[in-house]
């Protein structure tokens, strides 16, 4: 780890150390604001330090790759965790969590997520996954008073503990077959072929039982609902777009640097794509409660994620990445309006509590429909472009069968989504109104409507931004 | 095709498509004072007539295959463009919108709730359908496709009837799976296009000269036609219209079986019959025969109906089964009286419709068994109504009659028996619409109502309509004229 | 006399088919953490046989950094158990569902 | 004088409808009535101008294209010519004087504007139909002239039952104007072009097949129009409308309108004998129907529209049997004799307090104006066909026709003529002496006859009267001026030997004085109306209407329901509700597996190394072949 590692290193160390910080001062000056303050400047600063550095060595002790796909996205978890803290400024103020645990703690979580989407190594991604899970078995109990929380939080800390076993077991077998954990070569497994071949794919497919808990795929993906009810909404709302987009990132990186490799895997991952969006979508269509319902839509995109990455193709890999970013970007922006909206009584979950609320909170109502339909895939939203491109690849790699599966799953996708916002106009019987919202809250409204509309309208910014940082 | 470079002319197409955004834009901005909204609705929906009006007057005769044509870059990552066309069709799509648009805000007039977003959503419809008829890219045109769909979607679920939410939910649904059918078929289009010639476009202009071999040619030809037979209903899938339409508020019904009922069958002349020609040859027998069987079962249930939305919703099935027949035969008078008894039909029902809301606004009802005797109370709208339902039936002299007589006689040329067959179903037609002209103005009063009779803004909506129908009916040339071009080019396999 | 590799491999496969089944079958959230536990050792058996197969210390560097983590997950559970029994006054993990559907 | 003038013929009533339509009510009554008549009287002195103009081949004035579309082009043309010249005289004269009687007629009726608008908008198609010179315009007329007889049958649309004479009247002609329709298609197709001279000139090139079936689509056209057998069931219903519409419409002009088709298609239908044996049939079927049924009639005015169906019938026949001046002479008769009766009629009725029913008037010569009674007597004798009125000639020149028509089965309608003739002079002198005859039998008190009620009958009387002289046959010395107006129009020559023609008339003569011995005996002293089975059956019209009900609208009414419930609610909605409900139960099979409990979750990741475990093996059996 030679002085020109740590400098590549920089923006992560800048989050880890602001959040050890922040951390420390929170032992003693217990007065909220100043902390948030100060993780969200944190925050900035990594993600403009990620922008301008230019990192001196590729590779950071041959765990971390410092290369532009990897900036990117520190970049985007920085802002990404900067977005957090300002949704769960008032959150924290009014329960009365201890400002300096959790905003370090969401450092803690970004820097884990960053690491994770630069891993080059399987040590190195086994890491910066462990990291950022530990720190969201905190976060999501945080709430002390709330008995749902807790039970949240055992499910979450439950199921990860098992997905470690897995992945764990599942590296230690690639390692025994292909001698080596740096991944390019690691997921080649061509070195030493023969009969130990099935064993290295076991072990893959291990790997792949892990990170299927961490994405939702389908049948790992009960513990979704629950979790995403019971942890408070911008807990909620960094789980459901850092953690599932830091892994997603992390494979797609796996996937461009190493080329076609997973030839072997991609009938099991037809069977999970297809699976994940089905259940995704049919799972949402009998919901009553909007956290549950955005939960089991995350789980319909994380398969059509899948459906991106089995195209293994540079099209695929380019429209998976505008995928999660896009995904990322509309998922904040659901759990935002739910932050925003939650008052003394709790956030308005079950479908009554939003009945007509549309007419009391006319704008971020309408925001929420914004992003409902983005999330659906109506042409004009960022969804759209994602799903289009996804759609694209996956027809130019011959997966005809998948597309039309997301089709079908999309047109689910649309009813329940429809009647939800049918739901936020009805005019009989209104909900009581809810809480106006603080500034914070509204500029990461504004940010998320606006990249909304600007990737929808006009998608070749970053469209060419990827295109770029894609190896 | 030679691209035909934008001419460096002003972008009135673009201004067509942007100017009632914008007018929506500033509604919402206006949400407090429905005054204004109102008003600001009413000059957006005034400029965008005007515009048509000037097309249609200064650039109604142009030789080539466009009479205006708007290309710039948009996601240069997959060829699609910002292409907006014109030609003879699409021009009278325009006019017929930008008139029903006006139609249909003053009927809105007397909305109360939530006065400013009703308003943004009828502009954003707007914007929506001149969208549709003059997009020339693929996904250009699949954006406006699904766009045009939400504010329906929202007019029919907030401001509709007693189950406006199971209407709305299945009219959205509906046409849903058809276009994701084609959104399917247009990326495997682009993908074999861009496999043959290395250039990757979504333009239809460029998609034209794609070699397809026959089964390609059938599954693309399939995914197009889903999304476009399902919109304009022919009959198995026509039942979501009802709904629809019944539920759907004053406005939104007008504009539904004015407008996006057209759009499906311009989509099948714009888009799916210049891209998949030998597959549209073989497949128009069966067009043929289901606008037929659409034609007798609409006219059927219509007889059946005892609400008066519901026959009408039903007759316009009927008549758009006559328009896709036309278009069915293959044949130039055909086609430019299917294009004009489209523009003629907007125009009766639509009418038709205002004065199902006047009637419904007076009277609260609209079952035939509690109206009747409206001539003895309210003599003017009566006559209105009298004079629509008998130009809807297609009497000569007025509008539909002009339209639906070339069809037959363009259709008898090489298909006989569907123009007789067809010529049958008008009877039928004379039979739903008497029965609902003497349940509404003729008989005893089902109940003594002192009714108001048409006020100024009513006359301001029937009038000019009535006098169009007329001169449609007594001087269609005007509009057949721009037809003639294009109508030759599309029937000529349309390689532009 | 060094172990046969596939003698290893075998002993650490059923380790680990051991813990997974004392994580589906026992209730109490106490013997599923035990489990878990089971299961990663079984994961650091692996590695330490695979790194004297091929000779590499990259193995046994992960065992250390596994019982890292481990150390770390255990400290979380931990706390996490004792703040449930704190306030169900009870740790059978059926017992928490007040979630579902 | 520039032809396109020859377009206020017709524009001058529509511009009066149309002025009586928007300001009718507003202005004072009389100005209404004032445009009204001078709207036709205006029609009637223009074509007397014009008159000139129809000699020779007449002329053609065109206004401007109406339709123009890849080989159609057709345009608002009107040919006044030799065959439209009188018809159109007819039109307009006719129609002067029943508007005056309306304005006597509808005094105390208040929706005036409507009214005259309607009739002369009716006066208006139906001057389209004659002058046409395309048949595209000409379906312009046969539609408006339906619509107009539409509005006017259902006048007094207050009473349920007038509206649905209305209707049935609009639809029954519109399944007509349907045959015609596919005749103007096949036309266009054929000859590709809808002038109607156009047409007859190339009939000749039409092959001989097509040619029969087109004449009898035009000829299922007219009966449509002119309320022959197969659609013939609304014209008694039709009297539901004011007397002058019955006069007007179902007398004097609308019934004839088929006639004139066939006229105008002389030339394409004489092509084929089998179409012209038709046409007799139908006309001869229709008259002996019509005939039978007019005896059995208790209404005043129904007994008069079976009579004009019947009349209509000897034209058809007429037509039929090649002579297109006997069928036109004895139309111009018919339209005089029967405005007549119908006007006459209308005074009865008045006089007998509105009551319609023969049985229970009568004596009525001395209640009303005593010349009412001898005007009503005019038009009955022509009716008859006593002798040397206009009636018993122009009948005879159809049954000379007849009987001189070189195929023999003609001969067999020639008896059916001569037997119609006898009923017919039966049940004119019934009528004559059941309302006139004996004592007054109603209760109504009687309304007061204004003065223009009586006096346009008096023109129309003795236009009945002296019809004859219009077509004098030869033999008795008359100039036939108007089968040599005809010329080259006019179809067979029609010569018979003396001796025939004078048993011929001495026949007529005979049998019109049978008739009337028969009636005298029958009804000279009052005998209440027999009810059996025969007289209902006739009264019903042959049980037409019911015959009409279950064989088309009944199964069109289930029909209509079998598609509307039946298809689109049950079957098209039930597979839609039935897909989504199928889909939602996935769903909530799907939602049952989170159960909440962390046992089920763990066990989900247990199922899913289950599918690595299984994948894995079927990689080691296939030894990992890659």
């Amino acid at each position: 780890m030679s002085l020109l590692d740590l400098l590549a290193l920089l923006p992560i160390l800048i989050l880890a150390f602001g959040g050890t910080a922040i951390l420390m001062a929170g032992a003693w000056y217990r007065e909220p604001r100043p902390l948030l303050a100060g993780g969200v400047a944190t925050a900035l600063i990594a993600a403009v330090a990620a922008g301008m550095v230019q990192p001196p060595t590729a590779e950071i002790a041959g765990l971390f790759s410092a290369g532009g796909y990897a900036r990117f996205f520190t970049i985007l978890w920085a802002l990404l965790a900067a977005a957090g803290l300002m949704v769960a400024a008032r959150y924290i103020m009014e329960k009365g969590l201890g400002a300096g645990e959790y905003v370090s703690l969401v450092l803690y979580a970004a820097a884990g997520m960053a690491l994770l989407s630069s891993a080059i190594h399987l040590l190195g991604f086994f890491l910066a996954l462990e990291t950022f899970t530990l720190a969201f078995y905190i976060l999501i109990a945080s709430n002390r008073r709330c008995a749902l929380a807790a039970e949240a939080g055992l499910k979450y800390l439950l199921m990860g503990a098992v997905a470690t076993g897995f992945m764990a077991f599942g590296i230690a077998l690639i390692y025994a077959v292909s001698g080596t954990l740096a991944l390019p070569d690691a997921a080649r497994l061509t070195t030493t072929a023969g009969e130990l071949l099935p064993w290295g794919l076991l072990g893959w497919g291990m790997v792949l039982i892990a990170v299927g808990f961490k994405i939702s795929l389908a049948p790992f993906h009960l513990w979704t609902p629950d979790v995403y009810q019971g942890a408070p909404a911008p807990v909620g709302g960094l789980l459901a777009t850092g953690s599932k987009g830091a892994v997603v990132a992390a494979l797609v990186g796996l996937l461009a640097m190493s080329g076609p490799v997973w030839h072997d895997l991609t009938d099991l991952l037809w069977l999970l794509a297809a699976l994940t969006m089905l259940a995704g979508s049919l799972g949402a269509l009998g919901q009553k409660n909007l956290k549950r319902l955005l939960a089991y839509s995350s789980v319909t995109h994380m398969g059509t994620l899948l459906v991106g990455l089995l195209c293994q193709s540079s099209e695929g890999l380019a429209a998976t990445t505008f995928y999660v970013v896009v995904y990322v970007l509309t998922s904040l922006g659901a759990f935002a309006v739910i932050a925003s909206l939650a008052d003394e009584r709790g956030e308005p979950m079950a479908f009554d509590e939003w009945r007509g609320l549309g007419h009391r909170h006319p704008v971020r109502c309408a925001v929420l429909v914004l992003v409902l339909l983005s999330l659906a895939g109506l042409p004009g939203t960022a969804g759209f472009m994602a799903k289009f491109a996804v759609f694209q690849a996956a027809l130019q790699s011959g997966y005809l069968g998948l597309v039309l599966v997301g089709v079908f799953a999309s047109v689910v996708s649309f009813a329940f989504y429809l009647r939800v916002t049918m739901l936020l106009f009805q005019s009989e019987e209104p909900a009581s109104p809810r809480h106006a919202g603080t500034a914070s809250e509204h500029a990461v409204l504004a940010a998320c409507t606006a990249a909304i509309l600007v990737f929808g309208l006009f998608p070749g910014i970053l469209f060419d931004l990827i295109s770029r940082i894609l190896p | 095709m030679t691209m035909l470079a934008s001419l460096p002319q002003f972008p009135w197409l673009s201004l067509l498509v942007l100017l009632p955004l914008g007018g929506a834009l500033l509604c919402l901005l206006h949400s407090g004072r429905a005054a204004e909204c109102r008003a600001l609705a009413l000059a957006t929906s005034l400029a965008v007539f005007g515009v048509a009006l000037y097309l249609f007057v200064c650039h109604g005769q142009g030789e080539g295959r466009w009479l205006l044509y708007e290309d710039s870059a948009w996601i240069s990552r997959y060829g699609i463009r910002y292409v907006l066309a014109m030609d003879g069709i699409a021009l009278l799509m325009v006019l017929l919108t930008a008139f029903m648009q006006l139609a249909a805000i003053l009927l809105a007039w007397k909305v109360e709730r939530q006065v400013a977003s009703f308003f943004a959503l009828l502009l954003l419809l707007e914007s929506g359908l001149m969208g549709i008829f003059l997009a020339y890219d693929l996904v250009f045109f699949y954006l406006f496709w699904e766009v045009a769909l939400i504010p329906m979607f929202f007019l029919i679920s907030i401001w509709g009837g007693v189950n406006r939410r199971r209407a709305a939910l299945k009219f959205f649904l509906y046409t849903l799976v058809g276009s994701f059918f084609m959104l399917v078929a247009m990326i495997a289009l682009y993908q074999i296009h861009g496999g043959q010639t290395g250039v990757y476009t979504f333009v239809i202009g460029e998609l034209l000269q794609t070699r397809l071999t026959a089964t390609q040619e059938g599954w693309l030809f399939a995914g197009f036609l889903a999304a476009f037979i399902v919109k304009s209903p022919l009959v198995p899938f026509h039942t979501w219209l009802t709904d629809a339409l019944t539920e759907a508020p004053a406005a939104g019904s007008l504009d539904l079986t004015g407008l996006l009922l057209k759009t499906g069958i311009y989509g099948l002349i714009r888009v799916a019959f210049p891209l998949f020609p030998n597959a549209t040859a073989n497949f128009l027998p069966i067009l043929g025969v289901l606008a037929l069987v659409g034609l007798f079962h609409a006219a059927w249930s219509a007889y059946h109906q005892d609400d008066i939305k519901r026959l009408l919703a039903y007759s316009s099935i009927s008549h758009l089964g006559l328009v896709v027949l036309g278009l069915a035969a293959w044949q130039l008078t055909a086609w430019e009286g299917s294009i004009l008894l489209m523009v003629t039909h907007g125009i009766t029902t639509g009418a038709l419709f205002i004065l199902v809301a006047l009637i419904r606004e007076r009277t609260a009802t609209r079952s035939m068994q509690e109206l009747g005797g409206l001539w003895g109370q309210v003599p003017c709208l009566a006559f209105f109504f009298l004079l629509f339902s008998l130009a809807s039936l297609g009497l000569p002299g007025l509008a539909n009659f002009a339209g639906e007589i070339l069809v037959l006689l363009g259709t008898f040329q090489d298909h006989p028996v569907w123009a007789v067959v067809a010529l049958l179903g008008v009877v039928f037609a004379a039979a739903y619409m008497l029965r609902l002209i003497q349940g509404v103005i003729w008989g005893p009063a089902a109940k003594e109502r002192s009714l108001p009779d048409l006020t100024p803004r009513e006359w301001l909506m029937l009038l000019p309509m009535a006098l169009l129908v007329v001169w449609l009916g007594l001087y269609p040339e005007p509009f057949l004229a721009p037809l003639h071009g294009t109508v030759a080019t599309l029937l000529a396999g349309g390689l532009p | 006399m060094t172990i046969p590799f596939g003698h290893a491999l075998a002993f650490a496969a059923a380790l680990f088919v051991l813990g997974l089944s004392c994580v589906l079958l026992r209730r109490q959230i106490m013997m599923i953490l035990i489990g878990v536990e089971i299961m990663l050792n079984a994961a650091s058996l692996v590695f330490v046989a695979a790194s004297a197969y091929w000779r590499q210390v990259d193995g046994q560097i992960f065992v250390m950094l596994l019982m890292a983590i481990t150390a770390a997950e255990v400290a979380v559970a931990l706390a996490m158990v004792v703040y449930l029994w704190r306030r169900k006054r009870t740790l059978v993990a059926d017992e928490f569902n007040g979630m579902r559907g | 004088m520039n032809h396109s003038l020859l377009f206020l013929i017709p524009l001058l009533p529509l511009f009066c409808a149309v002025i009586n339509l928007l300001f009718g009510m507003r202005l004072p009554r009389l100005f209404a009535e004032v445009m009204a008549v001078t709207g036709v009287a205006g029609a009637f002195v223009l074509t007397l101008i014009f008159w000139g103009h129809a000699e020779g081949e007449g002329t053609r004035a065109v206004l401007f294209t109406w339709l123009n579309s890849g080989t159609l082009d057709v345009s608002f043309a009107l040919n006044f010519d030799r065959l439209a010249a009188p018809m159109t005289l007819m039109v307009t004269g006719v129609a002067t004087l029943i508007h005056l009687y309306a304005v006597g007629y509808m005094h105390e009726d208040d929706d005036y504007g409507r009214f005259f608008a309607l009739l002369n908008l009716f006066v208006f198609a139906m001057l389209v139909i004659v002058l046409a010179d395309n048949l595209l315009v000409l379906f312009l007329g046969w539609e408006g002239v339906g619509l107009c007889s539409y509005g006017l049958i259902g006048f007094w649309y207050r009473k349920l039952e007038n509206a649905k004479a209305g209707t049935k009247a609009f639809l029954v002609t519109r399944v007509g104007d349907v045959f015609l329709g596919i005749a103007l298609l096949w036309l266009f197709a054929l000859t590709g072009t809808l002038s109607i001279d156009a047409i007859n000139d190339q009939a000749a090139a039409i092959p001989s097949g097509v040619v029969i079936a087109l004449s009898l689509l035009l000829l299922l056209g007219a009966c449509g129009k002119s309320a022959q057998v197969p659609l013939m069931t609304w014209l008694a219903d039709a009297m539901a409308g004011p007397t002058p519409v019955s006069a007007l419409i179902h007398a004097a002009t609308m019934v004839t309108a088929g006639v004139y088709l066939l006229c105008r298609f002389f030339p394409l239908v004489s092509l084929s004998a089998v179409a012209m044996t038709a046409i007799t049939a139908i006309g001869a079927l229709t008259a002996i129907y019509a005939a039978t049924c007019a005896m059995a009639q208790r209404e005043i005015k129904r007994v008069l529209a079976y009579s004009t169906m019947s009349q209509v019938g000897y034209m058809f026949m007429a037509v039929g049997a090649g002579t297109v001046a006997g069928a036109m002479f004895h139309l111009l008769t018919h339209a005089f004799f029967k405005a007549v009766l119908f006007m006459a009629a209308g005074c009865v009725i008045h006089l007998a307090g509105d009551e319609n029913d023969i049985f229970k008037m009568g004596g009525l010569a001395r209640r009303g104006p005593v010349e009412l009674f001898w005007v009503f007597l005019a038009g009955a004798v022509c009716l008859a066909g006593l002798p040397l009125t206009g009636g018993f000639f122009s009948k005879d020149g159809i049954l000379l026709a007849l009987f001189t028509h070189p195929d023999p089965v003609y001969r067999v309608f020639w008896l059916v003529g001569v037997l119609t003739a006898l009923l017919t002079a039966f049940y004119t002198f019934r009528l004559v002496y059941l309302v006139f005859a004996g004592d007054y039998r109603g209760a109504g008190h009687p309304h007061a006859i204004p003065l223009l009620m009586r006096w346009p009958l008096w023109p129309l009387a003795l236009l009945g009267l002296a019809g004859g002289l219009l077509n004098l046959p030869a033999f008795v010395g008359g100039g036939e001026r108007l089968h040599h107006w005809y010329g080259a129009l006019a179809g067979r020559e029609v010569s018979a030997s003396h001796d025939v023609e004078w048993m011929l008339i001495a026949l007529a003569a005979a049998i019109a004085a049978a008739g009337w011995l028969a009636a005298h005996w029958r009804y000279r002293s009052y005998r209440p109306p027999l009810e059996n089975r025969a007289s209902r059956f006739l009264l019903s019209g042959w049980q037409a209407d019911a015959l009409v009900d279950r064989l088309f609208v009944r199964p069109f009414a289930a029909m209509a329901r079998f598609c509307s419930s039946g298809c689109d609610r049950t079957l098209l909605d039930g597979t839609l509700d039935g897909l989504a409900r199928l889909v939602s139960s996935w769903a909530s099979m799907l939602v049952q597996l989170t159960t909440g409990r962390l046992t089920t979750y763990l066990s989900a990741f247990a199922w899913g190394f289950l599918i690595v475990l299984g994948w894995f093996l079927i990689k080691l059996v296939n030894g990992g072949g890659h």
